[in-house]
């Protein structure tokens, strides 16, 4: 397992510009101004339903999102507002969406759990654990075919996310298989925080020390890493992705990573003890990341990085104003959305209809 | 009081309690007031104490004592090999759990929520009810599945499913729907005892409902409804949470002096279509509540019965009310509209007595 | 002549056939016979041609040339990068090709049968059909899933499901179900233009059946029922296999001076509710004869909307005629005896007409 | 990989009496007699349905079960007549199933893909591929919960058999985890014909030449060997069966075989070369068990060996014999076995009752 590489060789990610880097702090943050503000509005009770906070996780998405094009298509599971943020996803409709406002991403049809973005090519946001994942070989199969049969586009990586609770599903087996026996140019991302809910990893997955050898059986390439330390994701996750473009192959990643936050919002965490989750919170990436740009860089100090905490607060204080004041689906709405194509006595109890523009088209 | 059943397939001749006439049955007036889900944990723990064969398993069940708490404390009593906390994978260990009540076992499988139940369906409807008749007799299945269903948590199109509008098509499985904490417990009850498959379909907008519970042993037998409601008006027929809605809707009728009865279901396989019949035929009138989507929903089944079966006694075509016919929203005033509430409950009955 | 379909969902505006009245198809009468699953194969064949997007995948459907012969020659055609072997693996690569679509691709998904469906049930029935619903527009799913649906070959409880019974319930699909070669052609070729997620139901008992069919291009539109055969009695409304069976009987009963009405729906989902309610506004009778399971079947949806749209128009109570409500058997004389037969057909049209 | 075992050294095998291993000659010799009894009948149309031929395959079931104990659950696929007559299924009544004669093991309800036998503790005959393999976990569970928690017998493996295409579904992979997490002293045995129908294992499942990975990376105990050599099968699976049963874990064997018929009756075979079916037959399991027997053992010779030949063909045909003139199912068993507490009102169309008994109770 090659965890944390050795400092004083150069590293991939020292060629990446103070821009990037400091976008990406950035990205991370804005992710964990958000989720506060989203804890808060869910204790009032304007967000409902399920709702699973990210905080802790910000350098897996925003670091492996930041290896990849914007037009490579991403997907993930419930827990995806990080996913949204880091695919720059307008932080208001990204909010609206769980106050279930038709001003959100899915006209609030969808909530926490259903974020999709076409202009940045993220294709949700998906409730049942594992079901993303044959849905992740699906994206690579039609960019590929796109580029191959149709002659259209380039050659392109979909990133699919999963918890290390889904690996136990059924569905990620035969995603996996899928992926090797077509040669799929998709990353399976387990974010391996150590918990399916309240079943630490070692109870409810089997070997789990070896993860990536479940990916090896299916001759994937596979990689375990830290993902708390983003320049390190960065380091080792960047050339598998040129790897699986180049190659239009899968790959398999075990990132390590860690939430600070209950599983959902009403998860009293009896499973866990208060000094486990302070030793994650002592390798904070964006702490980490920080301390790097400041003191290795120089390219941000104190007061730079209270400006840009200022603008970001202000940036979703905005996004809740904007939540808070956007207008309730109208009850027509529920009969729209259901077919591109409505015909008559498609159902008994009501005719279906186009609905208002989704606000991101 | 018990009878007991003889089958090749029980390795054992099994005892069912004896069930008593609904008057019979102890007080549902009292003040032993607990919550819907310490009920049905009480119907496992008392029916676990009995019966060593019985077990149970599900996510988050033991150690986290249920994700709904419905099994709080019972690993305490009974243990890690006969509560189980199992990974996310339903297809799996609800295929285990069928072979384990081939083999003997008494499994009560806690599906988080039955919409979890989709990855499972090929075990849950190939085998748990087909397995006595492939086998020619040789193999039953004595098993219990048991979780969530049905919408109103904004939980969004994949997390509010009715399984009951799918899986009532498939022959071979008994399906239990409370709607309400004192016949969750003498269901459940039954439920665990039957040698049958059976899905027991519970409400998570219901599990902290209270009533009083009585704390003696009873069950409540499958196939017979109970009137919650006494009217000559119109015959409400209904299972589950929407009963609740029904009663709410009668009630306002009830000030502009119409009085309807109200069927609760309790199971829909079997099906009480006589005390249906019986009630139709007094009011000649019927509407029919079910949460599940319309298209060849239950309630197009009990409509179509009491077509078959009371036909001239009805004045008016029967009316039903299901949840509205699109994937759930998560909006709140959306998701509100959408299911069949008192609303459109009291709308439905008045189109029905009015004319 | 074509139609143009603009969405947010799709990628581009999209042309879709303008679909004749059924006076104004090609002649049904002609000399170019050819089996039913030819004709299904010229539909994907002439939708493959027209349309680079459109591709096939399933268990054997390219180098094997397809379990039961229905892709027949297409991977020489078309090569191995649009018809596409797949593993045993139902829930990955309905899921894949799920995506696919979303992504702008037109697959067509073969299941060898769709009795294997369950084990993707929650790919096809969460995501399919609610993608566009959970997205807000933004991606719609056009695909269409194709196989071998109904009992009759002796293939035992297992393979022998008619899904049309479970997954009609499901809002966001639509159903072809096609009872002949001529409809095959033209339903599998619209339901391939078709922008929204389509089941196509075939019988493996039928595809060997041959007829004429039209060479030129033709499309036969969703939610259009065909009347089959004339009469004033009854009003027989079927879809799929058991139309023929409905109009062996009605020939029986036509001998015995009894004329009905036989309706061929094609599709559940739309379903053509006012064709069937012109009918039965004749004749005041219905029988309603469906191959799945009767409980919640399409069968009560139809008997539903009669009565809840024409209840006063029946002089007699509808009757359904479905497969008998249990696990289907082996024994070639218990699975006769278990499908909707003619037989059976006849004795619910006599017990119709007569009283 | 441990192929074929160093014939200089011990054999575990060798340890067998004679009487054992004319026994297994006899029940495979049995099991190609039946089926080609079976391919007969059903050419002649008195069989119906989907049947498949165990043909080729006799060594993986005779040489697997014979290393069990008689109360060990097995559990199989459709595959399954060699199964059952393995585990000593009465000929007559395996092809009276066959048959739909109310005489079958499941009351000719079941058919070739369903053959039970509750005495024989033989769990099906299934249907779905990879159905099979969560049952098999699930036998396990409760033989080990038996002998565990209800203190009723002893420590028990359960045998579940897979084509080498199931291991393609999800399900599979599920039961392994949960196999591995609870423990479960389930030997999962992939018959490994090298097709899925008519798709090469290649085509169909990546990194084919190594399945075994898959079992190791859930940790358990996975080996792979010759499976048309029994008593090579013997050499290395009896000692995983007490393995397993000792520590109550689980195990995965990898066997290669092959199967000498189409995948079904309707099977035309384009995608395999007669020589490499050929190849196969030469190293066909029976002559090559009768050979050590004659020429190493000396305890049978050719008159012997005819007469056990003519004393099986006698016996099957005297089981089609009673299947040709045993009664169909009355009509009035379609409504029986489906619950084995039939209430009123469980059905629109019909009562259920208790049927006819099983001929095997
Ligand atoms: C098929 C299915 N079963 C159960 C659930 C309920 N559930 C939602 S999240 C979750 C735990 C998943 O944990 P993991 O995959 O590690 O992701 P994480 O929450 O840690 O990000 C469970 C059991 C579900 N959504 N889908
Ligand atoms: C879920 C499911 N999909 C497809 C089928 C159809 N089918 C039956 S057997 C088979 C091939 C299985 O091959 P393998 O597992 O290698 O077993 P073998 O036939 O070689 O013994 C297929 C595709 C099925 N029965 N179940
Ligand atoms: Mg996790
Ligand atoms: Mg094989």
């Amino acid at each position: 397992m090659s965890q944390v590489s050795d400092q004083a060789t150069k590293r991939l990610s020292d060629e990446l510009s103070n821009d990037t880097l400091l976008g990406w702090l950035r990205s991370m943050q804005l992710i964990r101004e958000f989720e506060t503000r989203t804890m808060q509005a869910y204790q009032q009770a304007k967000i409902g339903g399920f709702c699973h906070i990210y905080t802790g996780q910000e350098a897996l998405a925003v670091g492996t999102i930041g290896s990849v094009n914007q037009d490579d298509p991403v997907i993930t599971a419930y827990r995806d507002h990080g996913h949204a943020l880091a695919r720059n996803m307008d932080p208001k409709v990204c909010m609206a969406e769980m106050y279930g406002r038709i001003t959100g991403c899915a006209k609030g049809k969808g909530g926490s759990m259903h974020m999709f973005d076409k202009p940045n090519h993220l294709y949700g946001g998906h409730g049942i654990v594992g079901a993303q994942t044959p849905l992740g070989a699906g994206l690579a199969f039609a960019a590929r075919y796109e580029w191959e049969v149709l002659g259209t586009g380039s050659k392109k990586v979909c990133l699919c996310y999963l918890g290390d609770g889904a690996i136990d599903q059924g569905a990620f087996h035969e995603a996996l298989n899928l992926s090797a026996i077509f040669s799929l140019p998709v990353i399976y991302i387990i974010e391996n925080n150590g918990y399916s809910m309240g079943t630490a990893i070692h109870r409810h997955s089997a070997n789990a020390d070896n993860l990536i050898s479940r990916g090896q059986s299916y001759g994937i390439k596979s990689i375990e890493f830290d993902g708390m330390d983003i320049r390190n994701i960065y380091d080792h996750f960047r050339p598998l992705v040129d790897e699986c473009r180049d190659l239009q192959r899968p790959g398999f990643v075990d990132l390590k990573t860690y939430r600070y936050q209950g599983h959902s919002m009403s998860d009293p965490q009896k499973y866990r003890t208060k000094d486990e989750v302070d030793e994650f919170k002592n390798q904070d990436s964006i702490a980490n990341l920080l301390d790097h740009l400041m003191n290795e860089r120089g390219c941000i100090d104190e007061d730079g990085w209270k400006a840009m905490r200022k603008e970001i607060a202000a940036q979703v204080k905005e996004a809740v104003q904007f939540a808070e004041t956007s207008p309730d689906p109208d009850l027509s709405e529920l009969y729209t959305d259901v077919f591109v194509n409505p015909e008559p006595n498609l159902s008994p109890s009501g005719d279906y209809r186009h609905g208002s523009k989704n606000p991101l088209l | 009081m018990t009878t007991t059943i003889e089958h090749p397939a029980l390795d054992r001749t099994e005892t069912m309690p004896t069930f008593l006439p609904e008057d019979q049955l102890p007080a549902r007036e009292g003040d032993r007031v607990i919550q819907l889900r310490e009920a049905l944990r009480e119907a496992m723990e008392e029916e676990m104490r009995r019966d060593e064969r019985v077990f149970l398993l599900g996510e988050e069940v033991a150690q986290y004592n249920g994700a709904y708490k419905v099994s709080q404390g019972m690993l305490d009593e009974f243990g890690p090999k006969r509560i189980i906390d199992t990974p996310i994978s339903e297809n799996g260990f609800a295929g285990a759990a069928i072979a384990a009540a081939m083999a003997g076992l008494r499994p009560i499988v806690e599906f988080m929520s039955w919409s979890f139940s989709l990855v499972a369906a090929d075990q849950i409807l190939n085998n748990a009810p087909k397995m006595l008749y492939m086998s020619g007799g040789q193999w039953g299945c004595p098993i219990v599945f048991r979780g969530n269903d049905g919408a109103n948590g904004q939980l969004g199109s994949t997390h509010s499913w009715c399984v009951e509008g799918l899986y009532s098509n498939v022959p071979g499985v008994k399906i239990a729907i409370p709607s309400n904490a004192y016949d969750a417990k003498g269901l459940l009850k039954t439920s665990i005892r039957d040698p049958d498959p059976v899905f027991f379909l519970e409400s998570e907008r219901m599990l902290g409902d209270k009533e009083h519970v009585p704390a003696e042993e009873y069950y409540i037998p499958f196939g017979r409804a109970r009137l919650a409601r006494e009217g000559d008006a119109c015959t409400v027929v209904s299972f589950g949470r929407p009963v609740n809605f029904c009663l709410e809707a009668a009630e306002k009728l009830a000030g502009e002096g119409i009085h309807v009865d109200v069927l609760d279901m309790r199971t829909i396989r079997p099906l009480d279509i006589d005390s249906v019949l019986a009630s139709v035929k007094k009011t000649n009138r019927l509407v029919v509540v079910d949460q599940s989507w319309p298209f060849g929903s239950p309630a197009t089944e009990v409509i179509t019965q009491v077509i078959e079966n009371g036909f001239d006694w009805l004045d008016h075509q029967p009316v039903r009310v299901n949840t509205e016919d699109v994937p759930t929203p998560y909006a709140k005033g959306l998701e509100a509209a959408y299911i069949p509430n008192p609303g459109r409950i009291y709308d439905a009955i008045k189109s029905v007595v009015q004319s």
